[in-house]
């Protein structure tokens, strides 16, 4: 079997982070295909939702993006925003946001907005549904490409709240439990249960401490003793290779 | 159909029912661009090449969306060039938001709690905005709760493209529907494209598959093919090919004109555009698989 | 052809009040019939809706009420009390809300909850829709039986608003315009523009005025001049006899 | 089914699916009745055999309600003379209110506004009542406007009647649906019973018909029958002769008893009610033409 890639090391490390039972609101790209992983390995009972409207689908083509009609191919419910949205993620059900993002901070804000890359400011897609989940799931976890300029002190733009200026949630009169993983190509992060802020949790094999601590932006916990980040399975390899991502459209580059 | 875009008034407030690259009403937005609307306020909860269209054509003075995406394919170019450049009035929301304030809007409600936004920039930056009016801070009068209030949402006009209606404006939407129907019912005039028409008897069979029911409506076009180059589920997949094209000429704000010159200025309606976007043959391949839906 | 009834002429005055176009909130019985008979004369563009949510319904089978399966055949649309009475009715759009009652007094105001028969409390049906639909609709038509005991000064319980206390609807902060017709099987009634106090507007053909005060518990007001109630046409009389309510259902007595 | 009917702890808040004699969770009410559970709160749009046997039966302390009816079989009875009585707290309100209640619990929103109530007795009733707490006026925060705000309903357990599910509990219900998919939602807990159960695949046909996803659902209750002898559109029409039958003995106080030991407690289950209210000849009689629904 090929060499393991980092993007199937960062969406079996998602997947690990999901329950059975669980709903889970994905976002496009690799929250996805670890959502559905899961779903294929230790938890068949996990509903996957999608934003527009899609309760639990099954694709067996890989979608280009949300609006894709190959993504809620075999659902079984089609509603709208007001279903997935507001009766469930605004009615606190929601067990798990899963997003993607342009930046992270040290508290777990998200920037979907915009760039300022050499000073030119660039826009992007903004929130869609992604400052909606951040506020309500009662978890949120992100997955992204582990670069200093990614993840940086504080997000250029705070589209999505995490625990701002380092505050608890309740405080910020948010419902939502906030922030809980961020998952990378070299890391897996968390948050410190009191001062909210980034700490490390495991390390994927083959990274040091010092390359992670080096391409990170800001300043990251580290405990005494970090785990590694459990490799995917041969059967979860399996799965991903040639049923989830066949043509890697996803596991190909870092979403 | 000329004729009814027409009835629409420069200044007015649209709202589109497309998603990204899905379901966009192409047809209105390319007669809307023919008929050189002007200072038209575009409401939508993510926007996709309809919306990035008549940015690009100019025809926008003010944008309301939650966001704005054309999938892989790229971002919004020309919908994010004029926020770069500030050549128009931007409010940035977010899918729940937007949902919510059509929502009130259909439901006659003039606003609307919400629990997203709070402790975001979005807000402060809607605050500090055009939509400054239209966000307050507020009490749960029983509980107390601390809500963000948002006023409704009624457009003038709303357009909203679906699979199948018959000629009352009766409307069918498979797949899902984003916020489709309370755009839909927030709008002062409801227009429909659809790629079918079909006898009232057959909306009669399964009236629990009417989404939009046939009194809301003023106006039903009948235009196969009329959400080219997006994907309409169950009807025909979106065109890679064009996206990448538009995408191509949408990068550069030099070279979007070539591309509404060629497709949109240079042709008299949606069968002319058909025929230069690559006539039947190429239609044809997009055709969706009847199990599939694309 | 037999003698006209005068739930014949009642409701042929109904679907004379009713316009081509016209969206309207209908309650079971004579106003549903009033309505058929309106869209099949001159209004085929008027659309009934149910509050249970069907819009169009064209029943082939008199029903024995809202909840029957009957009068939603061949409707063109099926939802629920949030589409047809939250985005209809309280959207504002619903040009007439045509209803029965128990009891309406001077000021259009509607009881359906309870009677005091000789001094003895006995509850009804109470609301369901009717306080909704008299609230918002753009105007309100009752038809019912003319009895003075149902046409007191003051009804026994106020169960959907008319001109509360003789007052403008503004004033009560009431959107819908209120009452605008109660038809019986005497008279038509309506509503003086400055008082909201009820006045007459036309006597049954062999009713006199007389037999109509004498049997309306409020003060009414007639002006100089009072026409006749136009007859149902014969085509109006077919349709009602031969296809709207065949079996005479509601026709046969009056609801 | 009784299991199920068990985990219903007396004092609980149950909303009920059924409006007048349509789609009553008779399974439900029957067990409920069985098991005698006690000092019950009911919500429900508009109450019908469903609530009036609870009441008829003794189980219910406070009723939260727009309406009740038989059609025209009669008024509910055993609600009305309870009222009468002043036997139970009693809860007035109107069609829409309950919904917009039930839709804010759907939401997640614990209050929403409403320009219906003003100005009539059932308010002034509500503001006496045991209701006092749910209704407040307040003011639009941007256009001033007078509304009633409502709290949120949030039921402990909703039941409701559909015509199929799938095993994974993802409802298709036919026919209008009145206040089912917001009462199904805000409830913390949502039990099914069903006509049909049928293949998830079949579900997947034409998931724009699901109009309760399965992860909304504890249990799905699989009950031919199970709102005999209210009518479920598509399956079978109401029973007239049965609930003549049921209103002569409603009609008096002395006699529901009669009818519930005969129908109910002297019943082990639904079918051996089905048995005794008439077996299998009698209800295939009912059963819906395919092309009238009824």
């Amino acid at each position: 079997m090929s060499e393991i890639r980092a993007t199937e090391i960062m969406v079996a490390a998602g997947a690990h982070e999901l329950k059975d039972g669980e709903t889970v609101v994905v976002g496009i790209g690799l929250p996805q295909i670890a959502c559905f992983l899961a779903k294929a390995t230790h938890a068949p009972g996990l509903t996957p939702l999608l934003e527009i409207g899609v309760a639990n689908m099954r694709p067996k083509d890989t979608p280009v993006g949300l609006a894709d009609s190959r993504i809620f191919y075999r659902a079984t419910c089609w509603s709208g925003f007001l279903d997935v949205m507001g009766m469930n993620l605004h009615r606190g059900i929601v067990d798990t946001g899963f997003l993607g993002a342009l930046e992270v901070d040290r508290f777990g804000n998200i920037n979907t907005t915009l760039s300022r890359e050499g000073g030119r400011l660039r826009y992007f897609n903004g929130s869609a549904g992604g400052n909606d989940v951040a506020s309500l799931a009662k978890r949120v976890i992100v997955i992204m490409r582990h670069e200093k300029r990614k993840l940086p002190v504080a997000v250029s733009h705070l589209t999505s709240p995490g625990f701002v200026g380092g505050r608890a949630r309740a405080e910020l009169g948010l419902r939502g439990g906030g922030p809980h993983r961020i998952i990378t190509d070299k890391a897996v992060m968390g948050f410190d249960k009191e001062n909210h802020s980034a700490t490390l949790v495991s390390l994927h094999p083959g990274v040091d401490l010092e390359d992670v601590l080096a391409n990170t932006g800001f300043p990251l916990q580290v405990p005494d003793v970090v785990p590694l980040t459990p490799l995917p399975t041969a059967e979860e390899l399996r799965l991903l290779r040639h049923e989830i991502d066949p043509k890697s459209v996803y596991l190909g580059g870092v979403g | 159909m000329s004729e009814v875009v027409a009835t629409v008034p420069n200044g007015a407030h649209i709202a589109l029912g497309g998603f990204a690259i899905a379901r966009n009403v192409i047809t209105i937005v390319h007669e809307l661009i023919r008929q050189q609307k002007r200072e038209l306020v575009v409401s939508q909860g993510v926007a996709g090449l309809d919306t990035d269209l008549l940015v690009g054509a100019g025809l926008v003075s003010r944008l309301i969306i939650g966001g704005g995406s054309l999938d892989r394919f790229g971002p919004v170019h020309c919908i994010n060039r004029a926020r770069e450049t500030g050549s128009l009035l931007f409010e940035d929301w977010t899918s729940l938001s937007l949902c919510f304030r059509y929502l009130a809007g259909a439901l006659g409600l003039s606003f609307i709690p919400i629990k997203s936004l709070i402790a975001s920039e979005i807000l402060e930056r809607l605050e500090r905005g055009p939509g400054a009016g239209d966000v307050k801070p507020m009490q749960c009068p029983f509980t107390g709760e601390t809500y963000l209030a948002l006023s409704a949402l009624t457009p003038d006009v709303s357009f909203v493209h679906v699979q199948t209606a018959d000629a009352d404006g009766n409307c069918r939407i498979d797949g899902p529907r984003w916020e489709n129907e309370e755009q839909a019912k927030a709008a002062k005039r409801l227009i429909v494209v659809a790629e079918t028409i079909v006898p009232t008897e057959e909306i009669q069979r399964t009236p629990e598959r009417t989404i939009i029911p046939g009194h809301r409506v003023e106006a039903v076009i009948h235009q196969p093919f009329g959400a080219h180059p997006t994907a309409v589920f169950g009807c025909y997949d979106y065109d890679a090919a064009h996206l990448k094209l538009y995408v191509e000429h949408s990068k550069r704000a030099e070279r979007i004109g070539e591309y509404i010159d060629t497709y949109i200025r240079g042709t008299k309606n949606h069968p002319e555009y058909l025929e230069r976007a690559g006539g039947l043959a190429h239609l044809a391949a997009l055709k969706a698989d009847p199990v599939l839906g694309y």
